[in-house]
């Protein structure tokens, strides 16, 4: 700690330093003075909540905001995801394990039937999203979780996640735009969640927004595991020009 | 946990993730230290959408459905922490990986040492 | 169109065809198609400025002339002088410009006049700088020397006198004369000391084009002052020895860019001793040559006199006296010229040089012509000038010719004397002269000293004067400015590299000061605004 | 009309996530595969910008949820140029962009298209910053392409002061959200007259910092000038061509939405106006000392960028003479300098050094023949539309009597000029003879000097007619709520249907 302290700080950073606490004391003024905290500010959510329910069938207000009324925020988002996929596989290249771990015993046994449970509850998430809390992101993220068990073990080559991956992840995205594209040319606008609306609470309802979640579901966890597999591997340099 | 606690919470971690950016030297801690900060800003969106005494946005029972208006937190700034959380952490993903490259490119993390392009 | 547009039309049409046709009946290297492309379009854009009565479109048309010469001169490092000086001046005008445009709601030229005198002052920069009066005289000598050769006819032909065309176009189009006395009488001054620091660094120059584009600087600067004073003589005159100086310089450079094509070089130590070989143009290049020095036979007389006279009837004795003394630089020069190009001393280029082929020496023939023409029988030109210049001055006629008479008849009788005169000279002399073997030197001398070219008059003979021109320059012109800006931007420069200096947090530190900087600075500025 | 629109934006998404099965196939399939949507898109682009030009704003709606329930696209005839003309660079870009890049690369230029096409048009607040997002992270990974020290010195920068922007950025939406409850631009610009001083001031300046250090405002523009140079040529292309001037737009329509009710308009436009003054004399003076080449032409974008700053300054008040001057001087940047770094950065790599000596040995003719056009339109030689820019912003700055910020304006155009001129005739004097590496280099290249005469001549035949240009402004606050829908009318929580 105090090693940390005498070495010379760069004095812009402790003017910046400076300015950022004079920031946020004006910043918790303005907080307190002009957005009181815990008072009913809705104004376009009291639609949201008034109606979302019967309009979209998914009893998940937030992802019913996620996919139906903000969806090309969620589209924007999975691009994002899916541009920091491809830049990591940018910057680091695949190879054998990095993590040269000597063999394991836990991880060795856990590694065999533990990842499936943790998908199990993966799929869970993602499939409950319009229902209950939950949902492709979150559930996406557990699956990987699960993989990356399997991709820490000590490995010689290339995980052979690679290819599959790659084509899981593309296929989710052209099929997200896809069913957006369906919503633009049969019913008139870019995401329109169409399909029954079913019985609001039931794993079936919501028209296409459970499907919609299910293919973020697996866009998620194939990016993550595509990205986790490039952090843990030692790809060499080939000196790109 | 009263009012103070959240916004004061958050515009601290706001102020703690700035300084930890302009102090580090340290590519990775600056990493750690934005993504304080984009937590910060995030639990900012989360705590502005709380409404006292009022339950998450699902709407489990008929007659929650009936008369949800005045029980139910705002679902839109949880919406918008959802896509903020990704971006967030999509934006970490390619920090990190410079980082790693970087290391591995040039043996040091060191953000000082970098200061040949200048003038 | 109106009619003064017309005039420089015609003769800026003339020109090009006349240089085209010189450049296609050279060889391969100056047929290229780009040289020719690039003067027509330059031809193209001048007429534009020639018919635009629109201050924006005469902008449009002064600034795209302006670039073409620098991209045609193909030589940026030797152009940039021009490049950078030249856009100061077109940026007075565009804001001149935009002035009127603020003040008056409209571009048209005539509403400068209700922008005040600045602005017209400032409309008027970039001609003053154009034509190279002393403060903005540093450019003219790297340009010409620098230019591409086959551009540089054209170049000190029409380039050099635009500044002449915008003073007459905007002083023309304002209703009223403004009394800008002060510019008036300051760069008619100006323009007389430029015009006898020209000449005498044309004579001091070891370059036939050198020489001949100062030579165009101090012909030009009298222009353009006789312009400045505004008379109807004085102007009348101007455009004159404008056509005047326009087809001398035609009919030189064609020469001087010839003999460049065969030996090479354009260096008087080169050249010598040509009328053996090029007879034809040593006799044209002699009209040329007197009529420029402003001798009674050619035409460059009757327009100097006509200058002359609108100065003395004014009473402005003082231009007068400087530009008389500009006009014997030229005697020098022009003698300088004749002598180290066709007289001087043999040198082994001069079998390189044969007489030029017929089509190539219509150009000098035609300029010799119509400046025997203007000299002799002055009245169509002086017929030509005053229509150009109708509903701005009466026209101007002059009664007597360069010797007195009016008909034509008379001038060609004492002419035809004086040829006599010297056939009989020939005649008698002939058979007495015997060739003087070459001896490389004409000293006495038994043996000839290495230093044999300490005598030759066409090697560095005026170096004082060239001293004396040189600290001259470096005193009065813009160079220094050049200099000065350059080291007071390089200071500015360095303080403001020293910004940048690469380190992330600085720059996260500029990021937080301009966040709280704008707070600060607004929220005084509002609670003092509220 | 609305179709198009939307296919501009998600066609290059899709090509995007198709990438890898095309990357499969090699990288020269890729680039032929983003080529062509980029050109599909290209072409919708120009439809969408006839349909504008002719008719009137279009409002393209999201999910079937009328605007202040759903996302919408909002599109006015500025908007269409600029979709466009980002557009053709993108296509040029793709195309000029030589033999040496991975599928991986074109993928991230797709999505950074779809990423620049939705930041144009968004009409929703969070939108605009999940855009804004997906723009940053693709330029911060495209910047630090290459494994040269220079390249990661460059991407680390650029990436840590890019994040701390858009957190700044994020920080201003949450503060506008919590005060107003909605992320319809149209009704936040209805509130925003109600919003106290301070509120208003700090929102105002959160904006203009967290945009502004991607748009290259002047103290926050440190990391364009490592980055553009650092960038893979049609990179840098495309930065300083759309993405700094898209982050720009972005600000501009921010600002002319929220902060300009009348009693802001004076000290905004003034704000405004200095920082583009700043902008542009910093980047001139110190873009002239510069031996490298394309870190010259990095501080010759930032002083553009300062210039079109001023243009909208001065339209607050002269909208006739500002905004027309934003327009021409964003379309002559973005064809010149998108040119100049395709050529002058395809020819330093050939030549492998970017000093201003030794770059332009392996000049090819139509390097030259850009290097030319390029430099004189980007200096402003007539009778391009830098020319008809300088003079419509020189006209109404002098119109709004500033008459000592015009002379230091055009003093220091004349160091741009010679900076400027020394790269194009150190290009046009190249001695060798150099050979580019595939034919769609050459072409992109004449593509964009016959695109560059073409507009010059366009401009001087406009000019002549008189035609008017200002429609091509941001569409003024109250205009705009008109068009998105009738605000008054919302009172919220109201039964409306779905």
């Amino acid at each position: 700690m105090l090693e940390g302290i005498n070495r010379k700080y760069d004095i812009s950073g402790i003017i910046a330093s400076l300015v950022v606490l004079a920031f946020s004391g004006l910043l918790i003024y303005l907080l307190y003075t002009q957005i009181p905290y815990g008072q009913d500010k809705m104004l376009v959510s009291k639609d949201y909540i008034k109606m979302g329910v019967n309009s979209t069938g998914a009893t998940n207000l937030v992802t019913s905001v996620v996919l139906s009324f903000r969806g090309l925020d969620t589209l924007g988002e999975v691009t994002v995801l899916f541009a920091s996929a491809m830049a990591v596989g940018l910057f680091l290249l695949p190879g054998a394990g990095m993590w040269q771990r000597e063999e394991n015993f836990v991880l060795r046994v856990a590694s065999r039937f533990l990842p499936y449970l943790i998908i199990l509850i993966g799929i869970y998430i993602v499939s409950q999203g319009h229902v209950s809390p939950g949902g492709g992101f979150q559930g996406g993220v557990v699956i990987s979780s699960g993989l990356l068990l399997k991709l820490i073990l000590k490995r010689e080559k290339e995980s052979g996640f690679g290819g599959l991956v790659h084509a899981l992840e593309s296929l989710m995205g052209a099929g997200f735009v896809a069913l957006a594209l369906v919503g633009l040319v049969k019913y008139g606008s870019f995401l329109y969640s169409f399909g029954p609306k079913g019985v609001p609470g039931t794993l079936l309802s919501a028209g296409v927004l459970p499907v919609l979640y299910a293919f973020i579901g697996v866009k998620v966890a194939s990016e993550f595991v595509a990205i986790l597999e490039r952090f843990t591997s030692s790809g060499e340099e080939d000196e790109r020009a | 946990m009263n009012a103070l606690d959240f916004y004061a919470l958050s515009v601290f971690l706001i102020g703690l993730g700035l300084m930890g950016v302009f102090l580090n030297r340290d590519f990775v801690k600056i990493l750690i230290s934005l993504s304080v900060l984009e937590s910060g800003v995030n639990l900012l969106i989360v705590s502005i959408g709380y409404v006292r005494g009022r339950i998450a946005p699902i709407l489990f029972s008929k007659e929650l459905q009936a008369s949800a208006v005045g029980k139910v937190v705002d679902p839109v700034p949880q919406a918008l922490v959802l896509t903020a959380i990704v971006i967030g952490l999509g934006l970490l993903a390619v920090g990190l990986g410079m980082a790693v490259w970087m290391h591995r490119r040039f043996g040091t993390t060191d953000v000082s040492e970098l200061k040949d392009l200048a003038g | 169109m109106d009619r003064l547009g017309l005039l420089f039309t015609w003769l800026t049409l003339g020109l090009a065809g006349l240089q085209i046709l010189f450049l296609l009946a050279g060889d391969r290297y100056t047929r290229r198609p780009w040289p020719i492309l690039g003067i027509l379009l330059l031809t193209l854009v001048l007429v534009g400025l020639y018919s635009t009565k629109d201050m924006l479109y005469f902008f449009l048309f002064w600034s795209a002339s302006t670039w073409l010469t620098f991209i045609l001169s193909n030589n940026p490092r030797k152009a940039f002088g021009y490049l950078w000086v030249s856009l100061l001046g077109e940026f007075a005008m565009l804001s001149a410009i935009g002035y009127t445009y603020a003040v008056t709601g409209s571009t048209a030229l005539s509403s400068l006049a209700k922008a005040g005198p600045t602005a017209i002052a400032l409309f008027c920069l970039p001609f003053v700088v154009k034509t190279g009066v002393i403060p903005f005289n540093f450019w003219i000598g790297d340009l010409y020397t620098g230019s591409d050769k086959r551009f540089v006819l054209f170049l000190s032909a029409i380039i050099s006198k635009l500044g002449v065309f915008g003073i007459l176009r905007t002083v023309s189009e304002l209703p009223s004369l403004p009394n800008l006395a002060v510019w008036q009488n300051l760069f008619i001054y100006l323009a007389g000391i430029t015009a006898i620091w020209s000449a005498f660094k044309a004579v001091g120059s070891e370059d036939a084009i050198e020489a001949l584009s100062f030579s165009s600087l101090s012909q030009v600067t009298f222009i353009f002052a006789s312009v400045l004073l505004w008379s109807a003589v004085s102007v009348s005159g101007a455009v004159l020895h404008y056509i005047n100086h326009m087809l001398i310089k035609l009919g030189m450079f064609s020469v001087v860019i010839y003999i460049w094509r065969k030996i090479g070089s354009t260096e008087y130590t080169a050249m010598g001793d040509f009328v053996r070989r090029m007879p034809v143009s040593f006799l044209f290049f002699l009209m040329l040559g007197i009529s420029l020095a402003g001798v009674p036979p050619m035409g460059g007389f009757n327009s100097k006199w006509l200058m002359y006279e609108a100065f003395i009837s004014k009473g402005r004795l003082l231009p007068v006296l400087l530009f008389f003394v500009a006009g014997v630089g030229s005697f020098l020069y022009v003698y300088r010229l004749l002598h180290s190009i066709f007289l001087g001393r043999k040198k082994a280029s001069i079998s390189l040089v044969k007489e030029m082929n017929p089509l190539q020496i219509i150009p000098l023939v035609v300029s010799g012509l119509v400046s025997f023409l203007i000299g002799a029988y002055v009245k169509p030109f002086m017929g030509l000038t005053s229509r150009a210049l109708t509903g701005i001055f009466d026209p101007v006629t002059i009664t007597k010719t360069s010797i007195g008479l009016v008909n034509l008849s008379l001038v060609l009788e004492v002419f035809g004397l004086l040829l006599g005169v010297v056939v009989i000279l020939f005649w008698i002399l002939l058979p007495k002269h015997r060739y003087a073997p070459d001896t490389e030197g004409y000293t006495a001398a038994a043996y000839l000293p290495e230093q044999i070219r300490l005598w030759d008059y066409s090697y560095n003979f005026y170096a004082p004067v060239n001293r004396l021109g040189k600290a001259f320059v470096d005193l009065f012109s813009l160079g220094w400015l050049a200099g000065f800006w350059k080291e007071y931007i390089a200071g500015l420069g360095l303080v403001l590299r020293g910004l940048y200096n690469g380190r992330l947090a600085t720059y996260g530190a500029y990021i937080m000061l301009t966040l709280s900087g704008l707070i600060v600075a607004l929220s005084l500025l509002v609670s003092k605004g509220s | 009309m609305t179709k198009l629109a939307v296919y501009t934006f998600a066609l290059p998404l899709l090509a995007g996530f198709l990438m890898w099965f095309v990357g499969r196939l090699g990288n020269r399939p890729a680039k032929a595969f983003s080529a062509l949507t980029s050109l599909i898109t290209t072409v919708l682009a120009g439809k969408v910008l006839l349909s504008l030009l002719k008719g009137s704003s279009i409002v393209v709606v999201f999910g079937g949820w009328r605007p202040p329930l759903g996302i919408n696209f909002f599109l006015d005839p500025l908007a269409g140029l600029w979709l466009f003309s980002v557009n053709v660079l993108m296509f040029l870009a793709v195309i000029g962009s030589g033999t040496r890049y991975s599928w991986r690369f074109y993928g991230l230029l797709m999505i950074l298209l779809a990423g620049l096409n939705g930041l144009i048009m968004s009409g929703d607040l969070f939108n605009v910053f999940v855009f804004f997002e997906i723009v940053c992270l693709v330029s911060f990974a495209l910047v630090a392409y290459y494994r040269k020290r220079e390249s990661i010195e460059a991407g680390v920068k650029y990436f840590v002061l890019g994040s701390v922007a858009s957190s700044l950025f994020l920080l201003a939406i949450a503060l506008i959200y919590g005060k107003t409850g909605t992320l319809n631009l149209a009704q936040i610009s209805y509130l925003s007259n109600s919003w106290p001083a301070l509120f208003k001031l700090v929102v105002f300046v959160l904006i203009l910092v967290g945009l502004g250090v991607e748009s290259g405002v002047f103290p926050l523009n440190a990391w364009l000038f490592d980055a553009h140079p650092a960038a893979p040529f049609p990179v840098s292309a495309l930065l300083s061509g759309i993405v700094i001037e898209s982050a720009l737009y972005v600000l501009l329509r921010l600002v002319g939405l929220f902060f300009l009710d009348k009693g802001a308009v004076l000290l905004v436009g003034q704000t405004l106006l200095l920082l583009g003054v700043l902008t542009f004399v910093v980047a001139e003076i110190v873009g002239f000392y510069q031996r490298d080449v394309k870190r010259a032409l990095a501080y010759s974008s930032a002083g553009q960028i300062g210039l079109m700053l001023m243009a909208f300054a001065v339209g607050l008040s002269r909208p006739d003479l500002g905004s027309v001057a934003l327009v021409l001087l964003f379309l002559n940047h973005l064809l010149a300098k998108g040119g100049l770094f395709l050529s002058v950065g395809a020819v330093s790599d050939r030549s492998g050094s970017r000093d201003l000596d030794r770059f332009a040995e392996e000049c090819a003719f139509s390097d030259k023949v850009v290097g030319l056009v390029g430099g004189l339109s980007l200096v402003g030689a007539p009778p391009f539309l830098g020319f008809w820019g300088k003079v419509a912003l020189v006209f109404g700055l002098l119109a709004i009597n500033m008459y000592a910020l015009v002379g230091i304006v055009l003093a220091v155009m004349v160091l741009e000029a010679i900076y400027l001129m020394r790269i194009s005739s150190a290009m046009l004097t190249a001695k060798g003879e150099g050979r580019q590496d595939c034919p769609g280099q050459a072409l992109s290249l004449w593509v964009l000097s016959l695109l560059m005469l073409g507009a010059g001549v366009l401009a001087v035949y406009g000019v002549k007619k008189g035609v008017d240009l200002s429609r091509l402004r941001f569409t003024p606050k109250q205009e705009y709520i008109q068009t998105v829908y009738d605000v008054s009318a919302y009172k919220g929580g109201v039964d409306i249907d779905g």
